[in-house]
């Protein structure tokens, strides 16, 4: 078993990264960490992606493109996710997730 | 055939019935809203030509097929009413033989004495109109029922017979003893169509099947149909059914049907109370015609009922057991009019036990039965008319605060008196005869249970007649209305006489050539004339009457102490009504259709409410899964995909 | 736009123009309304004239026909490629159940003259119910039926819902959902049928050709019988009728219990029984024991009953109980029975519901115990309701007799699939019904028609004109198919044979087309 | 099992691990810090980890992207929002425990799901990393503005749209209601 | 270069609108909305002259056809009616920021129509997150309301962690097939655990975006809070995205395993139908009950996807049609009461047929026909679904989405009771209403009524898009 990182020890790294990702959207009381869990999220994704290009059998480039591409998606909705956390944080003077629940039934 | 081909009243044989129903309509539309006269008159004239023809008929009939030869059932019109299948088809039409005619003849005959009895008795009422179309009705339904050819269209009348009397009994509408009475009358008769109708559904299936199997009996036009009577009168289907052992199952059906209708036992508490419909109706309905219907399909079906041996067995015990049963409760009655009612029970009794002792060969029987029936009617309807003037003239129905009327209504009081010793069974009049063919028929055939009850209950029917005839008429009168009391107007005088007349000598009609079934008429063969026996009972009973009543009232007082709860008992009809009554409220409707509609309401009903409370409920529950929580919101997601992976990797692994 | 098609445009178009009115002349939207219903009558009329011309009744070709053979038909392609068409076409039991709707809509619109409360919706809602019913009767494409009985479902609920009284909501809503929940059963059953034909058609006559396999047809035929039984009021789901009655205006009632649960019977016999024949020969005996339980339950049911409207819904539910009893007799004599029940009892519930609504228009209650006595008040009125009672109860001479002697001996004939004993006891106990409603018809017009007429009753007045002529219509009907039903039993018999004689043919000999 | 040791190797193995080590704790900081700007910076942590597994995997223009955007842009803007948000000590309770053991639940279902579904299935790619493009620069450049067959301008142009509404979106979104009115006023 | 003519034409319209909105003084501010209408008009009529043939560009990277085609019909509809109704609503607080609005819907529209004619991963996802994201925006539009915030922030959440999901999804794909192009992946997979696992994360990625039940949990909050013309939006557009993303998915990519997981289909199908239909009944919030009625219909939608027949394309595609007028109608007449009374909840629609007869005569024939009752259009389009999944020998689902859509007859019966049976709440008034408005309630009714009765629509629509199937061997 040689030590050095194979396809699927990548994935492995991957993967753990995504799944602490999850814990972390699914978990995170203040707003603006779910938003950094789900950059953790994109970012192990895109980590994927360059796994999956280093390995393929033929020269690609496609998957280095789609995270260029991912990062770029990623500031977008950090945009977006910002914008309206401050919104949120302007009427409701807190961004604790838990606590916005007035919409329900 | 040909001898009647050229006669004019077999060729419209057809208008007998059909007049009534035209004046029906006629009267009922447009006479009865415009003037009240015109429409008793036209009323009475087309039943009285119905008359007419009938006897015209039955001339042209018994001429061509003279007394003793056989006569053949011959059908004048018919045309097909209803096809249900290839042997299933209902010709509606008219079947001309001995029995119909001698129905058709005794039906317009009393049905148009009624009527012009009914123009003095009805004067004044409101509803006059509206009455005389009821009897047209009734006697239109009761001429298409004796004239059918085929068991269905007798069904079909039975049916309509059963309404007529119906809105007849319940013609003072606004007196809720008549409307519960009519009610009662047309349910019970109701209940027995039901076992009517049952058994000829059993017969026409058996029928049906039969000749769709083996094409129609050798005898027969291969187009018959499994309803017409040619049909089920042939031998050949009786034997077939009887080993398919259904022949007696549909015939005891059928006699329940006719029970019903002619007020045999369980099934008679619906006749004492019809008479609460107006005299006239009492004496056409439930003493002439109406009554004897179920005699008639006894009659009619005789062959197939004497193939089964014990339905007509059968007829006998439960006529018997009738007979005595009413002649019974006669004796105690106070109502002139339940009296005669009782006694119209006893006396189809007879007809109906001397039918059902009679049997294939021995035919003695049937012609008995036929002719007490022919007698019956006219001495039954006198009495009726009769009781009719003296209630028109006192008012009242209980015989207790009559008497004395002998002088005030001479007329009345003489007719009165040939037909009480007409029923009663004194040697000139008709009841003698007949009364006595019947007993002798019974004795002949060696029944001599329903012998001993026929004899006993000729004494009692002499008893009880001259009980009544003795108190209304003789004595001294027991209230002033009997002082202001008058004769009856003449319209309702005549047929008093007509009718007496023809109680007095009707007896003397040798029945037996005229109308017989099977081969050899019947004749009282010699050997003990029954009719001493016969003669003596009556005359006892007479006596006994005679001596109870007449004179002081003590004697029939004490008499009613000493039986005491006996008495009672009887004078309470035996409780058979309240039977009937905690029967149908008690039960039926107590524990079988209020917990039907207490189910339906709270469970059948109750279960759609809660498969809708159940749908509203599963909302409540799943919408209180939006916690409003973001997060579980993305839990559920995430879940959702391990759950969708997981079941794709199970399935379809 | 042939001629068949203008017996469902021409409610829909008096419709229309009743909602165009304008709104300040309520007399004048019963006017347009009577207008259009009788020229619906002339039209059927002359339908039915066109229709005896062409149609042939007697000869072979009928006995042994094994396809519904269709007159006057209209057919335009659809929805090409789900082979979905237009098509509408007449047979005797289309037409005889087209004469009935023509009559029950123009006795219902003049039954319900007296609607002041928003007359423009409810004559149109009105209109477009009874357009939905003339739709069933004449479509056969399944796409086409299906698109109709939803129509003549949905009107329903408004007009019991604003126009009713009593739970009128309540009753409303349970009734447009239960037939809902069965048009959802109908469907399944549509869709089965189009998928398992293979023929890649909706075509009624195209579907019938097929044979399908015995274990399709043994779930797909209980699955229709019992989506068409809801509405044609089958025992376990009859609920609807007598809340949904009592609370629906007359003429709703009237179009309902009349029309609207014939749509039942008419389903199951041209969809079930003509389709799957199969399927009815194995389902057939256990229906019989479910609509014995429906006649003999609605006849108890309905002696307990106060209200005069339960009284006649119960009376309905038992009554349609022998139309389906009729149905799964298969055999000629019960199928034409089942047929001649749907109409008999539709004219007798019309008449019947129509009257109820005078009556309550005069007394205003239909709680037979405070009524007593009005026949002195009403003659005409009480004599309408005792002919139509007689009907209902089977006096020969009117048309409930015709019916049911044909469903009873249908009933004792049997057929030779179902054991022959077991179909007698039923039968049996099925006539045991003509007792039990006479009970209950006799105990509910004596209670308010005879008996000492009641103080506050005194003033009442007999029927007007309008009333007299909607009354007599349905009369006269009753008594002219009862007096001489052999023509329209000719027209009946020429369409059930077909069905009849399908029921003969096993898997083997099904190739003869 | 022989060990092949090389020493390019072993450099490389060694540095996928610590760096492997590193991110993960810094993963695990990020989505349990008590302070929001501990895990901003934990945040950074793991970013930059990630340029480093770019170059492992010889991807150094990624690499140097990543760095540029994603910790020079995105982190920055997220600690703005932290600031705006809150104050800098503010402590976050933890979550509930529940929330906590539910989140825990999912993760490591999902993590075992997906590592079983790896090991499961062959992957059509050659266990050994082909020879790659030697300028990644280059050719992912040619390949975004390429109009042929393989190329992606039209991502190119649909990022861009996207950019373009995500800022307008978070103008509108953010903007302070009360100044815009008296822009307007005036 | 024609081919990308109407994402051209949408994209330049969101672009003039934007620079329309700076330069134009306040009053004359009104005319964005036409100008956003006058640029979907003109794309429309772009995509109809491309419609029947099939064309590339960008070397295979885009393609246009008769189901794309389709598509981009539907969304610019959407948009249009979205744009009509923002431009003629007049509720009080104005979106001051309305050129923002025109122009962000008009990104996310070219967003979804480069979506359905992507044939890669890459273009395909990015186009996805372009119709997704700026939607978190709109949601949050209202400034001044909390629940507004409230929506943006779960539909952020959510919406994010759907995003990522997919796109470790999309890798996974991009693994197994070792190429980004659509087509290659499609022949190449092999059934394998990665592969379901791939299938599973899309499936939520697609719920998320229709709401189907496990990933529908955002709608109702969502629907609830944002600007009820958002919610329109979000209801019709942003769910044929979603179906135009699924068939990408579900026969651009699973095509061929499709006809196995026909019970996947039918569980998800039960379950979204039975849970929407169920929890709408006892809602009283308009809005919210109009989100669980949108999840209920995409129920009955991915009923489509049982099994590839040829019909299933065109009928997807005509119930969408249909779906977009019906819904359209009904949130039209739910933004006009809004705006103009401010009332959202069902008991305030009380009378409303006696004071304006024709806005619940709309209203009632746009629930009538979501209900799927005939005549109306709604009937015809569930009928042919329920049809497909028939031929699919799913008997007892038919049954279960017919009952369905009984029960959805009961809370669409419970609206027209408050307008029809209950009397009118004393301060109710008849309201006015604009020409423009008007008008478009007269499509929106004729598309309500008449689309179902007029074959050609579908005729046209089958004959176009039933071959695209074939053309992917889809068949056995």
């Amino acid at each position: 078993m040689s030590f050095s990182p194979e396809l699927h020890h990548w994935l492995i790294l991957s993967t753990i990264l995504f799944s602490i990702g999850i814990y972390g959207v699914l978990t995170r009381r203040n707003a603006v960490g779910v938003l950094m869990s789900v950059e953790l999220l994109l970012n192990s994704a895109a980590m994927n992606f360059l796994i999956f290009n280093h390995y393929a059998s033929k020269p690609f480039i496609d998957g280095a493109i789609m995270a260029l591409f991912i990062i770029a998606v990623a500031a977008a909705e950090a945009v977006i996710a910002m914008a309206l956390f401050v919104a949120i944080f302007r009427s409701r003077k807190t961004v604790d997730v838990t606590q916005i629940n007035t919409l329900k039934g | 055939m040909n001898e009647l081909a050229n006669s004019f009243a077999f060729n419209n044989a057809w208008l007998i019935p059909a007049l009534p129903f035209f004046s029906f309509l006629v009267v009922g539309l447009f006479i009865r809203p415009v003037s009240d006269k015109l429409a008793g008159i036209v009323a009475t004239l087309s039943v009285a030509t119905a008359a007419f023809l009938s006897i015209w008929l039955a001339f042209d009939y018994f001429s061509a097929f003279p007394a003793g030869a056989e006569h053949p059932g011959l059908i004048s019109w018919s045309f097909e009413w209803l096809r249900y299948e290839e042997h299933l088809a209902v010709n509606v039409g008219v079947l001309v033989d001995s029995l119909s005619i001698l129905l058709m003849v005794v039906v317009t005959f009393v049905s148009s004495l009624v009527h012009l009895y009914s123009i003095g008795y009805m004067k004044g009422e409101d509803g006059y109109g509206r009455y005389f179309t009821y009897l047209n009705l009734f006697t239109f339904s009761m001429l298409g029922l004796v004239v059918a050819p085929n068991i269905l269209q007798t069904y079909v009348f039975w049916e309509l017979v059963g309404v007529s009397s119906f809105l007849l009994i319940g013609f003072y509408y606004t007196k809720p003893s008549a409307v519960s009475a009519s009610k009662k009358a047309f349910i019970v008769t109701r209940f027995a169509d039901l076992f009517f109708l049952i058994g000829v559904l059993l017969i026409a299936v058996v029928g049906y099947n039969a000749m769709s199997m083996f094409g129609a009996p050798g005898s027969l036009p291969d187009n018959v149909s499994a309803f017409d009577f040619s049909y089920l009168t042939s031998s050949g289907v009786s034997i077939m059914m009887n080993n398919l052992g259904l022949l007696t199952p549909a015939m005891i059906l059928i006699f329940i049907g006719a029970a019903g209708k002619s007020a045999l036992f369980p099934l008679h508490i619906w006749l004492p109370d019809a008479m609460e419909g107006p005299t006239p109706v009492s004496a056409l309905i439930h003493a002439a015609t109406m009554v004897v219907a179920g005699v008639y399909l006894v009659a009619r079906l005789f062959m197939p009922f004497a193939a089964s041996g014990t339905a007509l067995l059968v007829a006998g015990y439960v006529g018997a057991f009738t007979c005595l049963f009413a002649a019974v409760i006669a004796c105690t009655q106070d109502d002139i009019k339940r009296v005669l009612a009782y006694s119209t029970l006893s006396q189809i009794g007879y007809m109906i036990f001397a039918l059902g002792v009679a049997s294939a060969t021995e035919t003695l029987g049937y012609t008995a039965s036929l002719f007490h029936l022919f007698t019956h009617a006219f001495f039954k309807a006198l009495l009726f008319l009769g009781a009719g003037a003296v209630i028109h003239a006192v008012h009242t129905n209980n015989i207790w605060n009559m008497g004395g009327l002998a002088k005030k209504m001479p007329i009345t009081n003489i007719t009165f008196l040939i037909a009480t010793l007409a029923i009663s069974g004194v040697w000139p009049f008709a009841g003698f005869f007949s009364k006595d063919e019947i007993i002798a028929s019974a004795f002949g055939t060696h029944h001599y249970v329903i012998f001993a009850v026929g004899l006993l209950v000729a004494g009692i029917t002499a008893f009880y007649m001259f009980r009544i005839y003795i108190v209304t008429f003789l004595g001294k009168a027991r209230s002033e209305a009997v002082n202001k009391a008058h004769e009856a107007p003449m319209t309702m005088t005549i047929p008093l006489i007509i009718l007496a007349a023809l109680s007095a000598v009707a007896g003397f009609v040798h029945f037996g050539d005229f109308v017989s079934v099977g081969a050899e008429s019947g004749h009282a063969e010699g050997g003990f004339p029954i009719w001493i026996p016969a003669l003596l009972s009556g005359l006892s009973g007479i006596a006994i009457a005679w001596f109870i009543y007449a004179g002081n009232s003590e004697r029939s007082k004490a008499l009613t102490e000493r039986l005491g709860a006996i008495y009672r008992v009887i004078y309470a009809k035996f409780y058979i009504d309240e039977i009937y009554l905690f029967v149908t409220h008690k039960i039926i409707f107590r524990f079988i259709s209020a917990p039907i509609a207490w189910f339906d309401k709270r469970i059948v009903d109750g279960g759609v409410d809660l498969t809708g409370w159940m749908t509203r409920r599963g909302g409540a529950v799943f919408s209180r899964l939006q916690t409003g929580q973001a997060q579980t919101y993305t839990t559920w997601m995430v879940n959702g995909v391990i759950a969708v992976a997981v079941l794709i990797w199970i399935f379809v692994s | 736009m042939g001629l068949v098609s203008w017996l469902f445009v021409l409610p829909f178009a008096t419709a229309i123009a009743v909602i165009l009115t304008p709104a300040g002349m309520p007399k004048m939207v019963k006017k347009i309304a009577l207008a259009g219903t009788s020229l619906h009558l002339a039209l059927t009329a002359f339908v039915t004239y066109k229709f005896v011309q062409v149609a042939a009744f007697s000869g072979d070709a009928v006995k042994d026909a094994l396809i519904t053979h269709l007159y006057l038909v209209e057919k335009v392609p659809w929805f090409e490629s789900l082979g979905i068409q237009y098509f509408v076409g007449l047979d005797g039991i289309s037409m005889f159940m087209v004469i009935l709707t023509s009559i029950v809509i123009f006795t219902g619109v003049l039954a319900s003259w007296t609607v002041t409360e928003r007359p423009k919706e409810f004559f149109a809602l009105l209109l477009i119910l009874v357009s939905g019913v003339f739709g069933v009767f004449v479509s056969f494409d399944l796409f086409l039926f299906f698109l109709f009985y939803e129509v003549a479902v949905l009107p329903m609920y408004l007009l019991i819902g604003i126009w009713g009284t009593g739970p009128k909501e309540y009753s409303a809503m349970k009734l447009t959902m239960m037939l809902m929940a069965s048009s959802a059963l109908i469907l399944v059953g549509f869709l089965a049928l189009y998928q398992g034909s293979g023929k890649e058609t909706f075509d009624l006559i195209e579907i019938s050709k097929v044979h399908f396999p015995i274990v399709f047809q043994n779930w797909v035929f209980p699955v229709i019988f019992i989506g068409f039984g809801v509405i044609g009021a089958l025992y376990p789901f009859h609920t609807w009728s007598p809340d949904g009655h009592s609370s629906a205006p007359t003429a709703v009632s009237m179009l309902h219990a009349g029309v609207l649960m014939k749509l039942g019977g008419y389903g199951a016999l041209r969809i079930g029984l003509y389709l799957l024949p199969e399927g009815a020969q194995n389902w057939a005996l256990f229906f019989m024991g479910l609509t014995t339980i429906n006649i003999i339950y609605g006849a108890f049911a309905a002696i307990k009953q106060k209200d005069l409207k339960f009284f006649t819904a119960y009376s309905s539910v038992s009554h349609c109980g022998f139309v389906l009893f009729g149905i799964v007799t298969l055999n000629m004599i019960g199928v034409k029975g089942a047929v001649i029940q749907m109409f008999s009892h539709g004219i007798m519930t019309a008449l019947f519901f129509g009257l109820i609504g005078m009556v309550y228009g005069r007394t205003k209650t239909r709680i037979v115990t405070d009524m007593g006595g009005l026949a002195k008040v009403m003659p005409w009125l009480a004599v309408c309701f005792y002919i139509a009672g007689l009907a209902s109860l089977g006096l020969p001479g009117l048309a409930g007799f015709i019916a049911e002697s044909h469903i009873f001996l249908g009933g004792f004939v049997g057929n030779q699939w179902a054991d022959a004993t077991t179909m007698r006891i039923l039968t049996v106990i099925a006539t045991m019904s003509i007792v039990v409603t006479a009970v209950y018809v006799l105990r509910g017009l004596a209670n308010v028609f005879q008996g000492p007429l009641k103080e506050q009753f005194k003033t009442l007045t007999d029927a007007t004109l309008t009333e007299k002529i909607s009354t007599g219509i349905l009369v006269v009907t009753l008594a002219i198919v009862g007096m001489a039903p052999w023509y329209f039993i000719d027209l009946i018999e020429a369409a059930v044979y077909p069905m009849i004689n399908r029921l003969g043919l096993t898997a083997s000999n099904w190739m003869v087309f | 099992m022989d060990i092949t040791l090389n020493p390019a190797d072993l450099t490389h193995t060694i540095a996928f691990y610590t760096l492997a080590l590193t991110s993960i704790v810094a993963a695990l900081i990020v989505v349990t810090a008590k302070r929001i700007f501990r895990a901003a910076v934990a945040l950074a942590v793991v970013l930059i980890c990630g340029a480093g597994f770019y170059i492992l995997l010889n991807y150094d223009f990624i690499a140097g992207v990543q760095l540029l955007v994603y910790v020079g842009g995105i982190v920055i803007l997220i600690v703005f929002a932290v600031m705006l948000t809150s104050s800098l000590e503010s402590i976050e309770e933890p979550p509930s425990l529940g929330r906590k053991a539910l989140g825990l639940f999912s993760s490591l279902a999902f993590l075992a799901t997906a590592v079983i579904a790896f090991s499961e299935t062959k992957f059509p790619l050659s266990s050994i990393s082909a020879e790659q493009p030697k300028d990644v620069a280059k050719a992912v450049g040619r390949k975004l503005l390429d109009y042929g067959a393989g190329g992606y301008v039209l991502p190119f142009e649909v990022i861009s749209l996207l950019l373009l509404a995500s800022v307008i979106g978070a103008i509108v979104v953010a903007r302070n209601p009360k100044r815009k009115n008296e822009g307007s006023a005036t | 270069m024609n081919a990308l003519a109407p994402e051209i034409i949408v994209a330049v319209t969101g672009f003039v609108v934007l620079l329309a909105d700076l330069f134009l003084a306040e009053k004359r501010k009104h005319i964005l909305g036409p100008l956003a209408l006058v640029g979907l008009v003109v794309g429309g009529v772009a995509v109809f002259n491309l419609m029947p043939q099939t064309v590339e560009a960008l070397g295979g990277r885009f393609v246009f056809n008769p189901v794309a085609g389709w598509f981009k019909l539907l969304f610019i509809l959407a948009g249009a009616f979205t744009a009509i109704f923002c431009w003629q609503s007049r509720a009080k607080e104005k979106l001051e920021s309305d050129g923002e609005f025109y122009s962000v819907m008009l990104f996310t529209l070219v967003g979804m129509m480069f979506l359905i004619s992507a044939t890669d991963l890459i273009t395909l996802y990015i186009s996805l997150e372009l119709a997704t994201i700026p939607l978190f925006a709109l949601a949050a539009w209202k400034k001044g309301d909390p629940l507004s915030g409230e929506a943006g922030l779960k539909y952020v959440i959510f919406g994010a962690l759907a995003s990522g999901l997919l796109l470790y999804g999309l890798g996974l794909l991009y693994g197994l097939a070792g190429s980004a192009d659509l087509q290659t992946i499609r022949e190449t997979i092999t059934a394998s655990p990665a592969l379901w696992l791939a299938a599973g994360i899309i499936t939520a990625g697609i719920g998320f975006k229709i709401t189907m039940v496990p990933f529908h949990m955002w709608a109702a909050d969502v629907y609830q809070g944002a600007p009820t013309t958002v919610t329109a939006y979000l209801s019709v557009a942003s769910k044929s995205a979603g179906i135009a993303f699924m068939f990408q998915m579900f026969f651009g990519i699973f095509g061929a395993q499709l006809s196995e997981w026909g019970w996947l289909i039918a569980g998800l199908a039960t379950v979204t139908m039975t849970l929407g239909n169920l929890v709408a009944i006892v809602q009283n919030n308009i809005k919210r009950f109009m989100a669980f009625s949108a999840i209920s219909q995409a129920g009955y939608i991915i009923l489509g996807f049982l099994g590839p027949f040829s019909e299933s394309v065109p009928s997807m595609l005509y119930y969408l049609f249909i779906y977009v007028f019906t819904n359209m109608a009904v949130f039209g007449v739910i933004i006009y009461y809004n705006d103009t009374t401010g009332k959202e909840n069902i008991d305030d629609y009380k009378g409303l047929s006696r004071t304006n007869p024709v806005i619940a005569l709309v209203m009632m024939l746009g629930l009538f026909s979501l209900a799927g009752i005939p005549p109306l259009s709604g009937f015809v389009g569930k009928f042919f679904l329920f049809n497909i999944a028939a031929k699919a020998g799913y008997h007892w689902l038919v049954a279960v989405a017919a009952l369905n859509s009984t029960i959805s007859l009961y809370y669409y019966l419970r609206i027209v009771r408050q307008m029809y049976m209950e009397p009118p709440t004393a301060d109710a008034k008849s309201l006015s209403m604009s020409k423009a408005l008007a008008f478009t309630f007269l499509i929106l009714t004729i598309g309500v009524t008449l689309f179902g009765v007029i074959p050609g629509i579908y005729e046209t629509i089958n004959a176009q898009t039933s071959g695209w199937l074939s053309a992917l061997q889809l068949f056995p």
